[in-house]
């Protein structure tokens, strides 16, 4: 009898033309929180796939109580009691909540086959409580919010009473206070005998919660430590290959004239009286908890969703905004949420994609000219260093992290004077932060006016030189970043009054 | 900070070159020419061939522009009515004393709305598939086609007026020269141009390519004007063949106009295909037919046998490729 | 076999085997249609007897536009005749005008087009007289009082819309001053639709009398409806209808009587006149006799729409009496 | 506040869960208007008509529901209809003898395998279904006019008890009816409350979870297009019954009555969604067309315009009810 529950050697996958991963190792004990750490596109996401039966490994052999298992699908390891919440949700937006957390173990009357419904729906409202959400059962997944579908997902790793639950970065949708109640039923899940795995870029849910460290770089193994074993600096060094030497590399940019005012902006029924300005050179962080409204009003300016109430300048002049087409030309661009929804042609190559958003600065009359528009894909997929050999390789082949690259690049094609970043770091390894940290702060520094939007806050601090705090869909504090600490922006956060009383810029 | 050097140099894969979807079409087309040459002592002569492009290239002009729409991921299944109601209206005119030029230039205008409502209340309710909204204006156009001309044909067109269906520069029919520039202005609209590639993008993600600033509706409200557009040239040469026109023209065009462009390799699923080969395959089929047609095949074998050759050109590919990923996964 | 004719022929016409063995074509409206099937089957018959070759062509779908390809198939071909039975008065002309330049001999049968695109037309029976005897046979079923009610096939079928110009004017005739034609319906050859138009005709006119079905599928639909209903006696059907499909409504009494001619002799007249025109026995003008096997000698009148024709003779009825020697027939 | 915020969710929640609103507003609507211009429309007989023409359509459209609820549609199933009519009439011809449920089953039989062989080129050989189906249709149709020979099969060809199928009665109602209405039930339970139904639903909204949840797709693809092969089939069956006559060209091009009438039922072409009550008023709208236009006494020739009118005014106010009441749902706060 071993003492792992479950280990792999020597596992090797290859997609066409990639190493996804190269003789990793991996060893899980009972009863443990175990971080798999790794730069995006290190293999995290594929070998987790492999221990659930969703790919099949080229080589290697998985040891399940120290018993040889295969999967030829997910069903046999859920079967063999492995759980996992994926990356990239993968909902069943048509169907209900409790659909989609019962798929594939529903709950049937032993004789009939019938689908118990009421149980299921009961069932499933109670571990939607157990993890502090009101979310109702019967409503349907598709309009849910991402945060609450990550909440579900991770319902229906419970409901399947898994002896070994995968999370692969759960927490990249989650706000800290939601963060706290995953770690508090990870620690539950923990101390009911469920060994889990741990997939996480955020430092903190490592130090919280897991007791072992395993790190992967590019498809290999790099090694396993106990947490208190290895210092932050040498995990980064394990993960990346070298030193990060400053991760919020700030660069103090000259803050010029007001580039873009917003003035009581606001959508019936979804937010209402935003206003601030923003400056040349100036990072301004739109922050708060998720749902406060944050895209909304980013949309709004880009013009994907217009508003109907209030003025937008830009540049002193007042603009009418209905299409993001209107948006580009005036100089905006929005780095989208979701990127695989919103941001890329997953089918299409890196380039393509990349000047999809500018196909007029590189056409004549409506020509296109192939050359000059691979030229510049090019130069801009290697300033954001996407991890790829050709321009042409397809964005669905990029991990989470470099696609965010790739969108970054779409933005930087454009005369843009104003950028609105959303959640640009969700999902992205600190190599990866560090770089779009660092084009951030030189787009700053060459003059543009850069929104970030932000839940997590060492990168609002550290990044932003305004903040502004927003709340139910109204601007809840508008702060200086010289006078602020964490407190006083999720006081902000969370309050029920207005602006005035937080105190303004 | 390493930087990673990215090539923009396209790898030449002489595998993959050939493996395209393309070639098997050239392959299918050489076969069927083998094999009709084979079977009919009429088929290999030049004016026969030539005469017989006359025979299908009337759909053919809609094949183009639904290549798009269904790139785009959409479907327009309203192409046939629209055909019959620009026919109609065109003949009607011009038997009420307009110029015949005119008269023309109306039945274009005619097409080129009914595809612009489409695309208009595709874009406008967005609710709504192309397929319910396009099978509802199919009835309508049809249905405004038979109110006008109720159990008439109308014809008596003059006489140059047949020089479209008819006529040749040449040996070549007038026909086939206007088919071939209308396929490489789309083919270079499709690939050559930033209308195109936005066409591709709609196709492959609609969102992104919103929150790209595509102007999505606007380039869907285009692509299905160009559709009905297409649809009246369509009534044009159609009507010139038959030298008279009836509300019941064009009846069910739709079908092998959508079959002709998922042959030529244009997915349904939107964002894929290439008008070369939507164009082999007009060819391919019209020259199956023809050839089959030549030795007399029966209708019902007819049917068989283009049935067949729609799966199992679709097929053969799709088995290869699962072998070789089997192969690597082993 | 072929061996010994092409022994016997050698000598005679020098190897010259177009001359030995003419190729007569006949292209019905479309595939699988009984009477139709009947009337190829009569032309083979025919034309075999004189020592040629048939073809027998039908389309998939009863439209112009596939006629038109066929047509051009056969003019490649270099066939020496073509008998049509048209889908479209008007919309063959430039095509059947184009194989006549060719020197290929076209005449039409059961439903013609235009004079000017055929040499002659072999006529199942005089249109007046078909329409005109259908009122007299419901003036007769219904006691001459009372509604009647047309179900056509679809509104643009040439034939029955000449049929029913003719029952219209008949019903001119004072004796008829009792009977009303409420309304003209068309099930466009469907089942299911004719079946709705029935049903509607029947809870729009309660008092209606009779129905007459000038179709085939039209009449056994109606039949059908009105035996589920329970209607013998009461409203009365008559009309065109094989005799194999009313057999059943004759036997119940549905269907008192109905008419229709020989398919089988009609495209047996077909080919004898293929035949003659190709040879030159005659041309096609008025006054011109030919021999046409077991039918005995024919002659080629003027037809109504001005161009010539040659008649079967009068539509034959069917009632309970002879229906059973029919209904396996065709 | 909050909780009158989703108190005010929740009921307009209630409202836009019945999808299909809007559609029957318009079908009473239409009704009251056709009832107005002909009296005749609402009476028992008529209605009889009505339902028993409509009968066929509707078991058509559950199979072609679950065909696009999987993200797939049917072009073939006109053509298999015309085949295994053909079929079981040649046979019911030949043995005047045979019950009529032996018949029924042959036609079944027919189906089904017709319906097999599309399932697994769209779920074994990956062929979109769109292509299989449209090359299918050809090849059935074409067997259909082979096996005929060209002739048609006619109602004295056809023994009493065949044609009885769909003239009897069963507990009152119509066999053809009585038979839509077991089919109906048979579905819903069999969407709603197996396994095996939620994961037609499944398939079709999101295929790649589908696959990770463990669900064998190519299965539920066959089993699914095989459904929809047997219910044409027994279509066939019925339609040929009904009709008294198997001909070649038997509900030519009439797969997109049965499309039309799964879309203005709110089948989403993009897959996952559809309910029964949906198809239900999808195939009754249709019904009342197909019924009612004869009835009107307009000009046939503006019939077909007016059907198309209609369909898309239908289409178009379900889409505004639908939007009116989601409008509350998708208000996020009260600002
Ligand atoms: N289906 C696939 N086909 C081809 N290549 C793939 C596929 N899935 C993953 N890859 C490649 O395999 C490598 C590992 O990807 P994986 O998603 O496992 O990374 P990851 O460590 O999870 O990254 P992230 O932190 O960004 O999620 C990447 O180079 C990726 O491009
Ligand atoms: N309660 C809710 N009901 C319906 N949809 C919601 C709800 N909450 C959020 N959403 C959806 O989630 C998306 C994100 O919400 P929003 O843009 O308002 O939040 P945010 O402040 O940008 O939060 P974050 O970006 O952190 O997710 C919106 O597009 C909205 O449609
Ligand atoms: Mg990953
Ligand atoms: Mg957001």
């Amino acid at each position: 009898m071993s003492n792992y529950v479950l280990e792999l050697n020597g596992i090797t996958k290859i997609f066409p033309g990639v190493k996804a991963l190269d003789n990793v190792h991996f060893q899980l004990k009972p009863g443990e929180i175990h971080a798999l750490m790794g730069e995006n596109g290190a293999g995290k996401s594929t070998f987790i796939k492999i221990i659930t039966g969703v790919h099949s490994p080229d080589e290697g052999k998985m040891l399940l109580n120290g018993e040889e298992v295969t999967f030829d699908n997910p069903r046999d390891a859920q079967k063999l009691g492995i759980a996992a919440i994926y990356q990239h949700v993968t909902c069943y937006p048509d169907l209900t909540v409790t659909e989609n957390i019962f798929m594939g173990h529903e709950k049937v009357d032993k004789t009939t086959k019938r689908i118990l419904w009421k149980q299921m729906h009961a069932e499933a409202k109670e571990l939607l409580e157990e993890l502090g959400s009101s979310i109702d059962p019967r409503s349907q997944m598709g309009t849910l919010s991402v945060a609450q579908q990550q909440i579900v997902e991770i319902a229906k790793a419970l409901s399947t009473k898994a002896k070994i639950i995968i999370m692969d970065e759960p927490t990249a949708a989650l706000t800290n206070r939601e963060s706290e109640e995953l770690y508090r039923i990870t620690e539950k899940l923990r101390d009911d005998g469920a060994s889990i795995i741990f997939i996480s870029h955020r430092f903190e849910d490592m130090y919280r919660l897991a007791s072992k460290v395993t790190v992967f770089r590019d498809g290999k193994y790099i090694g396993t430590w106990g947490i208190n074993e290895v210092s932050k600096e040498d995990f980064i060094v394990a993960m990346v290959g070298r030193e990060v030497t400053q991760l919020f590399p700030k660069i103090e940019a000259k803050i010029g004239k007001e580039i873009l005012r917003l003035e009581g902006l606001g959508k019936t029924g979804h937010f209402a009286d935003v206003s601030f300005t923003l400056h040349e050179g100036e990072i301004l962080a739109l922050t708060g908890l998720v749902g406060a409204g944050r895209t909304e009003v980013c949309q709004a300016i880009f013009g994907i969703m217009p508003y109907n109430q209030g003025k937008v300048y830009v540049e002193g002049q007042e603009v009418t905004i209905k299409s993001p087409k209107d948006s580009i030309q005036l100089g905006i661009g929005y780095l989208p949420e979701d990127r695989q929804q919103q941001g890329l042609m997953l089918q299409w190559g890196i380039g393509r994609n990349i000047t999809l958003p500018t196909l007029e600065k590189y056409s004549k009359k409506g020509w296109l000219l192939e050359s000059k528009e691979d030229e510049v894909a090019k130069t801009l997929a290697e300033k954001v260093n996407v991890k790829a050999n050709s321009i042409f390789d397809l964005a669905s082949s990029l991990s989470g992290g470099n696609q965010q690259k790739v969108v970054v690049a779409k933005l930087l094609t454009a005369d843009l004077k104003i950028i609105i970043l959303d959640e640009p770091t969700k999902g992205v390894d600190v190599g990866a932060k560090a770089a779009i940290y660092e084009i951030m702060g030189e787009l700053a520094s060459q003059g543009y006016g850069v929104v970030m939007v932000s839940s997590e806050m060492p990168e609002v601090l550290g990044m932003s030189d305004k903040i502004v705090v927003m709340k139910e869909g109204r601007v809840t504090g508008i702060l200086d970043n010289k006078d602020v600490t964490q407190e006083t922006i999720l006081k902000a956060a969370m309050v029920n009054k207005t602006t005035e009383d937080v105190g303004s810029l | 900070m390493e930087k990673r050097i990215i090539t923009n140099k396209k790898q030449f894969d002489i595998k993959s070159f050939f493996l395209q979807w393309e070639w098997m079409l050239v392959l299918i087309f050489i076969l069927i020419n083998i094999m009709n040459a084979n079977f009919s002592p009429y088929y290999l002569n030049t004016n026969n061939l030539l005469n017989a492009t006359m025979a299908f290239l009337d759909k053919a002009f809609i094949v183009l522009p639904m290549a798009f729409v269904i790139i785009m991921g959409d479907i327009d299944i309203s192409v046939g009515s629209t055909v019959a109601l620009s026919a109609v209206v065109m003949a009607v005119l011009y038997n009420a004393g307009l110029p015949m030029g005119l008269a023309m230039m109306i039945c274009l205008l005619v097409g080129a709305t009914c595809g612009f409502i489409n695309g208009f209340l595709i874009t406008k309710y967005k609710e709504l598939s192309a397929v319910i909204v396009t099978l509802a204006t199919m009835t309508i156009y049809r249905g405004i086609a038979y109110v006008i001309l109720e159990n008439q044909a109308s014809g008596g067109f003059p006489m140059w007026f047949s020089y479209l269906g008819w006529g040749y520069v040449g040996k070549i029919p007038f026909m086939l020269i206007a088919f071939a520039i209308c396929a490489v202005i789309y083919g270079l609209l499709l690939h050559k141009t930033t209308f195109g590639r936005r066409v591709f993008a709609i196709g492959n993600n609609d969102t992104a390519s919103r929150f790209s600033g595509v102007e999505v509706d606007k380039i869907k409200i285009i692509v299905f004007t160009l559709a009905g557009l297409m649809a009246s040239v369509t009534a044009l040469f159609l009507t010139s063949r038959m030298g008279s026109t009836r509300p019941n023209v064009a009846m069910g065009y739709e079908l092998d106009v959508i079959a002709m462009v998922v042959l030529g390799g244009v997915s349904t699923a939107g964002g894929k295909g290439r008008m070369i080969g939507t164009i082999l395959s007009i060819f391919i089929i019209g020259f199956l037919r023809y050839g089959l047609g030549l030795i007399n095949t029966s209708a019902q074998v007819l049917l068989i046998i283009i049935g067949m050759l729609l799966i199992f050109s679709v097929m053969i590919p799709n088995i290869k490729f699962k072998k070789r990923k089997k192969a690597k996964e082993a | 076999a072929p061996e010994e004719t092409g022994g016997q022929e050698a000598p005679v016409e020098a190897g010259d085997a177009t001359e030995a063995k003419q190729r007569h074509a006949i292209i019905f409206k479309n595939t699988g249609n009984p009477f139709g099937e009947k009337m190829m089957e009569g032309f083979k018959t025919a034309i075999e007897e004189l020592g040629h070759e048939a073809i027998l062509r039908a389309p998939d779908q009863p439209t112009a536009e596939a006629q038109i390809q066929m047509i051009e198939e056969l003019i490649a071909q270099q066939v020496d005749s073509i008998a049509l039975a048209a889908n479209d008065y008007d919309a063959l002309q430039p095509v059947l005008t184009r194989a006549m330049n060719q020197g290929i001999t076209v005449l039409t049968l059961d439903s013609t087009t235009n004079p000017d695109s055929r040499m002659v037309h072999i006529n199942q029976a005089d249109p007046e007289r078909i329409g005109r005897v259908q009122i007299e046979a419901v003036y007769d079923m219904i006691g001459g009082e009372g509604e009647i009610a047309v179900l056509s096939a679809t509104s643009q079928a040439a034939n029955q819309n000449l049929w029913i110009e003719w029952m219209k004017t008949e019903l001119e005739d004072p004796k008829y001053d009792n009977m009303e034609l409420v309304r003209v319906a068309y099930g466009d050859d469907l089942r299911d639709k004719s079946v709705s138009e029935t049903e509607a005709l029947l809870q729009s006119f309660p008092n209606l009398k009779g129905i007459i079905a000038p179709t085939t599928v039209g009449i056994a639909a109606a039949g059908r409806v009105l035996t589920d209903q329970g209607l013998q006696g009461e409203v009365h059907l008559t009309g065109l209808g094989l005799p194999s499909e009313m057999a059943a409504y004759i036997e119940n009494g549905v269907c008192e009587w109905m008419y229709l001619w020989n398919p089988i002799d009609l495209g047996y007249l077909g080919g004898y006149a293929s035949y003659a025109l190709v040879e030159g026995t005659i041309t096609g003008a008025v006054g011109d006799t030919f021999d046409a096997g077991h039918l005995g000698a024919k002659e080629v009148i003027e037809a109504s729409d001005g161009g010539t024709e040659v008649m079967l003779g009068d539509p034959f009825r069917f009632d309970a009496d002879n229906i059973n020697e029919w209904k396996d027939v065709y | 506040m909050l909780k009158r915020n989703i108190q005010n969710m929740m009921k307009a929640e209630n409202i836009s869960k019945f999808r299909e609103l809007g559609l029957l507003v318009f079908i009473i609507i239409l009704t009251v208007a056709v009832q107005i211009r002909n009296p005749r429309f609402l009476t028992v007989s008529n209605l009889t008509n009505m339902i028993t023409n409509t009968a066929i359509l509707s078991i058509l459209a559950v199979g072609m529901m679950l065909v696009i609820i999987t993200r797939g549609i049917d072009l073939s199933i006109g053509a298999t209809l015309a085949l295994s009519g053909m079929i079981s009439a040649l046979t019911v011809s030949a043995n005047p003898d045979m019950h009529p449920i032996l018949v029924i089953l042959i036609g079944i039989l027919v189906g089904t395998v017709c319906g097999l062989i599309v399932g697994v080129l769209v779920g074994k050989a990956g062929i979109l279904p769109i292509i299989a189906s449209l090359g299918m249709m050809n090849v059935f149709r074409g067997l259909t006019f082979m096996v005929s020979g060209g002739s048609w099969v006619s109602a004295h060809q056809m023994p009493d008890s065949f044609q009885s199928i769909s003239t009897s009665k069963v507990m009152g109602i119509n066999t053809l009816v009585f038979i839509a209405i077991v089919i109906y039930i048979i579905f819903y339970y069999f969407i709603n409350h197996t396994r095996t139904g939620r994961q037609i639903y499944a398939v079709g909204s999101n295929p790649d979870s589908a696959k990770i949840s463990g669900i064998n797709i190519d299965k539920i693809l066959i089993m699914v297009y095989g459904i929809m092969g047997s219910l044409a089939g027994l279509s066939g069956v019925l339609w040929v019954s009904k009709f008294a006559s198997a001909q070649g060209d038997t509900a030519m091009g009439y797969e997109l009555n049965v499309i039309a009438a799964c879309v203005l039922g709110g089948v989403s072409i993009a897959g996952g969604s559809g309910k029964i009550s949906g198809i239900i008023l999808g195939s009754l709208l249709l019904g009342i067309l197909h019924n009612a236009l004869p009835l009107l006494l307009i000009s046939p020739f503006w019939q077909q315009a007016i059907q198309g009118f209609i369909i898309l005014g239908a289409v178009l106010i379900n889409v505004l009810v639908k939007r009116n009441a989601e409008r509350k749902n998708l208000v996020r706060r009260n600002i």
